[in-house]
């Protein structure tokens, strides 16, 4: 426990409470400056979290504890989560052997509890969402595996920090196709897991449309500014898995590379924005063929690398 | 029968001891007037019973002894000797665990008051079964082996058809019976080969013969069939949907949570003859392994009877205990002490995880089918308001089968992940690594299903009458289920006590493993789960308090479920079972197969219609039914030898002699 | 004395194929009695004499001779039926059979391992012969009477035959064999008496609703 | 003491047909099987010396036929008491009195080495069957007795020409001509093959038609499912094993003459066939009384195959003459109740047996459990026997084609039973006056007591009665 690695745990901890609802704001200013307007200030989804928490509940009748619950377990999974990935070129404060798996499976765990909170409402609208959730995600699990599984063999460890801050140009040279198909099939991932466009549209108003939205259409007030906070927590922890792979840069400096991961995640905002802005929603029949199109080149991906 | 055992007071006669009561338990019942009094009675003789039999279960698998008894019996079949070694001390604890539970269910589950009819049998044949199950665990001599087997097998049958006026129980009885059967056909074949090879019909010893020997590789199929039968590993696992889903839950508890293991049981048994396993073996098992567990969870998604999901689910919990096995064999064969290790570790903690998490749901689908009186999905909901302690302890039991952290279900399947990618940088045979997606995408299902189940039995709102007034089970049901809810928290939160519970069964057979520190390793990463469990709930406790603090600043206020202005919405608006799966299904189709009968809709203005998707038995109904068909059709001529008339049953006679005469000279 | 058993013997062969040719039952009832008769003469033919010969030929005349056609004819006088009408095989194809099955007999007859003494003898091939027509009219008639006696026949085939080995053949078996016959057949009238009764008629193609269908 | 064997049941046919009273008889009968039983047992445990002449003696193979016989003959006896009062509105006494004729028959077979007076005592039993086949007196039963009558009759027949060959073979051969099994065994080795070949083979067909080996079993269904339940145990369980008893005296000549290995063969193709058969006709099988039938056309088959493989599969054998026996028992009697209860034989009508005589019902399904060779019961130990045996012999093919159609027979056994005694009864059915009663269920009840215990136990006597009969069918180099 030297202290350059409490330092870099506190950093770690310290971003991962604070910075992702600016991607959000990122990600909703690009898109503005795409459609020529001004759009709201970056920092504007922490005043909707803000206001969220003080905002008043209303709990459907039809709800039981499970509903109350659905927040609660989606925001610790994702946190649990972002202690495993580690951010930048810095190992993150837990890492073990096979904490990728545990990486994988905490995910689950917050599905679950959000499409049950969903279901809890007795609610179509909601059904709906949660079936399509369940069905998309379960697709976009195999693809994670397979990423796992090629960086595991790249840096030949079992734990997320090795095999993720083991990458670099080095790897990619050696290695390029594998990661470019990677980088592909978990670009896909990121999008489908986190509900943007083209898998869904987190600000369309047709409910019938959406995914992730519309298993939250009953969370009011406090609840409802937790599973915002959540769901850009889970944009911020897969954003980091995903920088890892495609923005690879490190300088040795603890501080530079800080920084480097800063503006790297800053980056796939834009790159997010824009897609969002260029790219059109997905017909729902298409959804499953992109998703098993992404687990295919990440199969490729792994394919290159054990063979 | 059987001459008094001789030996000191140890632990394993206790355990011998704890079966033959088992056994006796539901005796006096069949002979006491009053109704109901033997089922209290066996209640109360089997659980003391049982907890003795865990203990010394427990201390015989710590104290890594084998102790040995010779049956006096005077069939002529040579010694039979009972032998408890660690690996039958280990399976003996879900034997015991459930069969108490069971029993203590029953209770409240199957009141003679009910049940006068059938209530006796009952109780007779469920402790007949429990004990069966635990001797069988014992038995060295390979007939009285199969003797024990089928007595475990019928009366499991008599537990099956216990409500036999109704016809789907009928047919599953008789398709039961037949699938255990030619399962008992190929151990009668298992057994004659290894006595033609051992000259007794005492099992061999553990790596006593080579898999070059002759008939070995026949051994081992015969028993893969027999044994697989018993365990519900794909394509022999048809009988067990209909099985599971129409005894009474509680036995579906134990044939589901421990029947099943017997034949994984055999397995490991036979398995530990051979010193030499080919490669063959152990891909064969990884490769049956994986394809039940696929194509039992993508059948669990499609059934709409919460019964036939779970049955189904057991099918794919098999599968990844026979993945696991087979793991560990294919390290075996090519020398590599981590894969066995870790493949053993999953399997066997699985065996383990299995017996607490599927009771667990079986007996909370009991408390459900008895108070709406159905096992359709689709007619329950809302239930979790009027039972909400069964609501709580189907929420972990549904959470841990489905292997999510922090749960007990996650760190089998854990270990088997962690066996396959340690595989990525061994020298050989990095192709299993592949198996890990497949995992995966089995893993995804099984949230599927069990959010379908869950949600729609206890959320929501009422779909039908039948769900309207639940009743909360009364103590000897939740009891149970709430100690078996508990051991999957154990287990979940403490990761390095499931290791410590496997490690000496996974030494007794690969005794190899005993000199590696892989144990101390890997009880290191177990902590590690244990931390972040503890992380979690943490986390989750701090996001708790947080949110109470805010609604206790804002108010609350309740309204009805915002239904996007739509006024008219009734409960049978709301996503069902079906619906909730049919996109998953309609993705999966080309394995679930399900039949659907959508009505022509024809006309401006069309008038009722009814649409129907029903899961089918694939194997079953498409496969083998037909096959038997074209059996009896292609045979059937052959009846018409008998057509009446003597003076051509004369001419059959002096054909025959005719025959026998020219083959005599 | 032995040729006049081999005589006797061709007589027995012509009473076969009598019984295979004719129709009306009284008459191949009366050929059966004649043959049996016949049977009981040829014990003292070939054997020297001694009480015991003749208890066997007296007991062999009465049984054979007298008392089974007796039955026979009450049964089928109780029936009313005259005579076998289409048979399952007609008259001239069961006849030809009937030759081609004796003249094996002899063919094969000739090729056994018999005692020297008994080389030139018609025993044996009579035997096989008798036997052989006792199948024929077993298969191929309609009747229930014509079958009890194509029975009577093949005993009767196997008496020929036993006449060889008389000396191993202990008195009370020879008794014993024949009142199994005897009471079978006695049996065997009865049930016909209750098949006329029960379908009026003694045709067994009748008797055919036991069956797998 | 062989000759009270024989008389006694002569003496009580004598009695019970001199008696009036139709309640009386079938008492007096249970009466006389009772002390046949002493009889038999008190034979057993001290064996008389052989008749001077050598044509009585009571060997270790006689004893296991003649024990399960008479086991069997008292379990009917003692159920004709209950049976007959359900069906008083005929006479009883050709029954009783033909039974009591056939046991004495039957124990002659047992007891006799001289194989004409064997031939004899045999076709006896075979006669004095025919009017209990003929009890129901309806068309169904006559055409039943016709075919049973004539078959076995002219099978039998084709025996006795067996047997003249074999008197003959001794004439050729010049050694003292006698049909006494131990002076044939004595001068086997003298006697021509040519003769003794054929002897075999119409000995074969002769005694295999009696014990209904396929495609000599034609006569079987139909006597079977026409006769009374207790009939159809006797012919079963009883008369069955007579034959096979012929037959393995014939084995026992085989032998001593080394032609031993055609005969084996011939055997197990037999028997196969006869599995095969059964295997055939018992799926879908409409009458279940027929389906019995066909069940004892599979078993004498095992017997025989078993016969034919020689070694350790000749215990099995011998073993399954009981184990067969008894539980043919157990399941013809409680078919005969069943069918009393709902008057039809067909499983279209008979359905929820459980349901309406739990005692009979459930007898059933547990003689059905127990014949398709499931433990805890007598036939297990025997079948398993004979499978292994087949497997360590290294015959694997003969083991598959057993095994095979043991699990099609069980297949179309439970497609037949299970319908039969689950549910609940029609509401259609008929309503008869019948009930269980202790004298109708109480002696299959035993009987199926027995297996059991069989099935668990071997008594020690038992054990070496088995053993010694099956040292007098080993192979003597």
């Amino acid at each position: 426990m030297t202290n350059i690695t409490v330092i870099n745990g506190t950093i770690h901890i310290f971003l991962a409470l604070v910075m992702p609802p600016l991607l959000l704001g990122v990600i909703g200013k690009t898109k503005a400056a795409f459609a020529g307007r001004v759009g709201a200030p970056f920092f504007q989804p922490y005043y909707d979290i803000i206001r969220l928490l003080q905002k008043g509940t209303v709990f459907s009748t039809t709800t039981s504890w499970v509903f109350r619950a659905g927040p609660i377990v989606a925001l610790a999974t994702t946190a649990v989560a972002a202690l495993l990935i580690p951010f930048g070129a810095h190992q993150s404060p837990i890492s073990f052997d096979g904490d990728m798996i545990l990486y994988a499976y905490l995910f689950a765990l917050g599905r679950f509890f959000t499409m049950s909170a969903a279901l809890d409402t007795g609610s179509s609208f909601e059904g709906m969402g949660s079936a399509r959730e369940a069905t998309f995600s379960c697709l976009a699990e195999p693809t994670l595996f397979f990423a796992l599984i090629t960086l595991s063999r790249l840096s030949g460890s079992y734990s997320l920090s090795n095999m993720l801050v083991n990458i670099s140009f080095g790897v990619w040279l050696n290695n390029g196709a594998a990661l470019l198909l990677l980088v592909g099939g978990m670009f896909v991932v990121l999008l489908a897991e986190n509900c943007r466009i083209p898998f869904d549209d987190p600000n369309t108003h047709l409910e019938l449309t959406m995914i992730h939205e519309v298993m939250v259409l009953d969370h009011s007030g406090p609840a409802f500014g937790i599973i915002q906070y959540a769901a850009a927590l889970k944009l911020f922890v897969l954003g980091a898995f995903f920088v890892h792979l495609a923005l690879p840069y490190a300088t040795g400096n603890p501080y530079l590379d800080w920084g480097l991961f800063i503006i790297s995640m800053l980056e796939l905002a834009v790159v997010i924005g824009i897609v969002e802005s260029v790219m059109a929603r997905l017909r729902l029949i298409r959804i499953p063929q992109l998703l098993v199109g992404a687990t295919i080149l990440a199969a490729f991906s792994t394919l290159l690398v054990i063979r | 029968m059987y001459s008094a055992l001789q030996g000191a007071f140890d632990p394993a006669l206790v355990a011998l001891v704890a079966a033959l009561v088992l056994g006796c338990a539901g005796i006096p019942g069949l002979f006491l007037r009053k109704p109901g009094s033997g089922q209290i009675l066996s209640a109360l003789v089997t659980i003391p019973a049982s907890l003795a039999g865990v203990a010394a279960s427990l201390l015989l698998l710590f104290s890594h002894t084998t102790a040995t008894y010779v049956l006096q019996w005077n069939l002529p079949f040579g010694p039979c000797d009972l032998v408890i070694d660690p690996l039958s001390a280990f399976f003996l604890l879900p034997v015991f665990l459930v069969s108490a539970a069971g029993s203590l269910f029953a209770l409240g589950y199957w009141p003679a008051a009910e049940h006068h009819t059938t209530e006796r049998g009952l109780t007779f044949f469920y402790g007949l079964l429990s004990s069966s199950m635990a001797i069988l665990l014992m038995a060295r001599n390979g007939v009285f082996f199969i003797m024990v087997w089928e007595i475990m097998a019928l009366s499991a049958y008599f537990l099956l058809v216990t409500e036999h006026e109704r016809e789907d129980v009928r047919r599953a009885g008789i398709v039961y019976l037949i699938a255990t059967h030619v399962g008992t056909a190929a151990l009668f074949v298992y057994f004659s080969l290894l006595a033609a090879q051992t000259g007794s019909f005492l099992l061999p010893a553990a790596g006593s013969f080579s898999a070059l020997s002759p008939f070995a590789s026949l051994i081992a199929l015969s028993a893969f069939i027999g044994f697989g039968a018993k365990a519900g590993i794909m394509p022999m696992h048809i009988w067990l949907p209909s099985a599971h889903a129409n005894a009474p839950s509680h036995v579906s508890a134990l044939m589901s949570g421990v029947m099943l293991k017997m034949g994984l049981y055999g397995i490991f048994r036979t398995l530990t003859y051979f010193y030499d396993p080919p490669l063959l073996w152990g891909t064969v098992l990884t490769v049956a392994g994986i394809t039940s567990a696929l194509f039992g969870i993508a059948f669990a998604v499609a059934q709409r009877d919460m019964k036939r999901l779970l049955a189904c689910s057991s099918i794919e919990n098999v599968g990844i205990i026979t993945t696991g096995i087979g793991v560990a064999l294919i390290g075996v064969s090519s020398h590599n002490t981590t894969l066995v290790y870790l493949g053993l570790a999953g399997a066997l903690l699985h065996i383990l995880n299995h017996s607490f998490f599927k009771p667990l749901l079986f007996l909370g689908s009991g408390v459900v089918i008895h108070a709406t009186g159905t096992r359709e999905m689709n007619l329950m909901g809302g239930l979790g308001k009027g039972m909400p302690r069964v609501a709580l302890l189907f929420m972990i039991g549904s959470v841990a089968i489905c292997g999510i952290p922090p749960l007990n279900g996650f760190v089998s399947e854990f270990l088997l992940y962690l066996g396959l990618f340690r595989q990525l940088n061994a020298d050989s045979l990095v192709y299993l690594v592949l198996l890990a997606p497949l995992l995966a995408l089995v893993g995804g299902l099984a949230v599927i299903a069990f959010t379908k189940l869950y949600s729609s039995v206890f959320l929501g709102t009422p779909r039908s009458s039948a769900a309207v007034h639940p009743h909360e089970a009364g103590l000897t049901m939740l009891v149970p289920m709430a100690f078996f809810a508990l051991l999957c928290l154990l287990i979940g939160v403490a990761p390095q006590l499931g290791l410590h519970l496997v490690s000496p069964a996974m030494t007794s057979f690969y005794p190899e493993l005993a000199s590696t520190g892989l144990a101390a390793e890997y009880g290191v990463i177990m902590g590690w789960l244990s931390v972040s469990g503890g992380l979690l709930l943490a986390a989750a406790a701090l996001a708790a308090l947080l949110w109470m603090w805010r609604l206790g600043k804002s108010g609350v206020t309740s309204a009805p479920t915002w239904g996007c202005g739509y006024q008219r919405g009734t409960a049978r608006v709301q996503y069902g079972a079906s619906s909730f799966s049919e996109l998953a299904v309609s993705v999966f189709n080309g394995i679930m197969r399900q039949r659907i009968s959508r009505p022509k809709l024809a006309g401006l203005f069309p008038g009722a219609a009814h649409c129907c998707e029903a899961p089918t038995e694939t194997i079953l109904e498409r496969i083998i039914v037909p096959l038997f068909t074209i059996a009896g059709v292609s045979f059937a001529f052959l009846r018409r030898l008998q057509h009446g008339q003597m003076h051509l049953y004369m001419l059959y006679i002096f054909v025959t002699l005719f025959i026998f005469m020219l083959w005599a000279h | 004395m032995i040729s006049l058993a081999d005589q006797l013997l061709v007589l027995v062969l012509l009473i076969n194929f009598i019984l295979l040719g004719t129709s009306r039952l009284i008459f191949s009832i009366r050929a059966v009695a004649v043959q049996g008769v016949i049977l009981g003469i040829l014990p003292g033919l070939i054997h020297p004499f001694s009480w015991h010969l003749v208890g066997i030929t007296v007991v062999i005349i009465t049984v054979k001779g007298f008392v089974i056609p007796l039955l026979l004819v009450r049964a089928v006088r109780s029936a009313e039926i005259k005579r076998e009408v289409e048979p399952f095989l007609g008259y001239v194809p069961t006849l030809l059979l009937g030759a081609v099955f004796t003249a094996l007999s002899f063919g094969f007859a000739g090729r056994l391992p018999m005692l020297p003494e008994h080389q030139n003898f018609m025993f044996v091939p009579a035997s096989i012969a008798t036997m052989m027509t006792g199948f024929l009219v077993l298969t191929t008639r309609r009747k229930a009477i014509s079958q009890v006696i194509g029975y009577l026949v093949l005993e009767n085939g196997i008496f020929i035959f036993g006449l060889l080995l008389a000396e191993a053949m202990p008195i009370m078996v020879e008794v014993g064999a024949l009142l199994d016959l005897l009471v079978g057949t006695f049996v065997m009238g009865i049930v016909i008496n209750q098949i006329s009764r029960e379908f009026s008629s003694l045709d067994t193609s009748r008797l055919t609703s036991l069956k797998e269908e | 003491m062989f000759a009270a064997l024989i008389l006694l049941p002569l003496i009580g046919a004598a009695i019970t047909w001199l008696i009036p009273y139709d309640r009386l008889r079938p008492k007096v009968l249970a009466l006389f099987a009772l002390a046949h039983l002493g009889l038999t047992i008190q034979m057993l445990s001290s064996t008389p010396p052989v008749s001077p002449d050598g044509w009585f003696c009571l060997d270790a193979l006689g004893k296991i036929v003649l024990l399960s016989t008479s086991i069997l003959f008292l379990a009917c006896a003692v159920y004709s008491i209950g049976y007959l009062y359900y069906r008083r509105e005929r006479s009883n006494r050709v029954l009783c009195v033909a039974l009591l004729v056939c046991l004495s028959a039957a124990s002659l077979v047992t007891i006799t080495h001289h194989l004409g007076l064997m031939w004899v005592a045999l076709e006896t039993t075979t006669i004095s069957m025919a009017p209990l086949i003929y009890f129901n007196r309806n068309a169904r039963s006559i055409e039943a007795t016709w075919k049973y009558l004539l078959i076995c009759s002219v099978g039998v027949a084709l025996a006795l020409i067996g047997l003249y060959f074999l008197a003959y073979a001794t004439i050729v051969a010049r050694v003292e001509p006698s049909l006494l099994l131990d002076d044939l065994i004595r001068d086997a080795a003298k006697l021509s093959s040519g003769w003794v070949h054929a002897a075999f083979v119409f000995l074969l067909v002769g005694f295999g038609t009696k014990m209904g080996l396929a495609p000599l079993h034609t006569w079987k269904p139909d006597a079977y499912g026409e006769a009374p339940g207790l009939v159809g145990a006797l012919l079963a369980g009883g008369l069955v094993n007579l034959a096979f008893l012929a037959l393995l005296r014939i084995y026992q000549l085989c032998l001593a003459t080394k032609e031993i290995l055609f005969f084996q063969n011939a055997l197990i193709v037999m028997g196969l066939f006869s599995m095969i058969m059964a295997a055939i006709f018992m799926a879908r099988q409409a009458d279940f009384k027929r389906m019995l039938a066909y069940s004892s056309v599979e078993h004498v088959g095992i017997m025989a195959v078993a016969l034919g493989l020689g070694g350790k599969a000749i215990f099995g054998a011998l073993f399954h003459i009981l184990a067969n026996g008894l539980t043919k028992g157990v399941l013809f009697l409680s078919s005969g109740n069943i069918h009393r209860s709902y008057n039809s034989k067909s499983t279209d009508h008979v359905r929820g047996a459980l349901r309406r005589l739990p005692w009979s019902g459930g007898l059933f399904l547990a003689g059905f459990i127990a014949i398709t060779g499931s433990p805890p019961f007598a036939p297990f130990i025997s079948e398993f026997t004979i499978i292994s045996s087949t497997f360590i012999q290294g015959r694997m093919l003969i083991g598959l084609i057993f095994l095979i159609s043991l699990t099609v027979i069980f297949i179309g056994m439970a497609m037949t039973v299970l319908p039969m005694v689950m549910g609940e009864a029609p509401v259609d059915s008929e309503t008869t006056s019948y009930r269980d009663t202790v004298g109708t269920v109480g002696p299959p009840l035993i009987l199926l007591l027995l297996v059991f215990l069989l099935g668990i136990w071997m008594p020690a006597p038992l054990m070496t009665l088995l053993q010694d009969a099956a040292a007098l069918l080993e192979v003597h180099q």
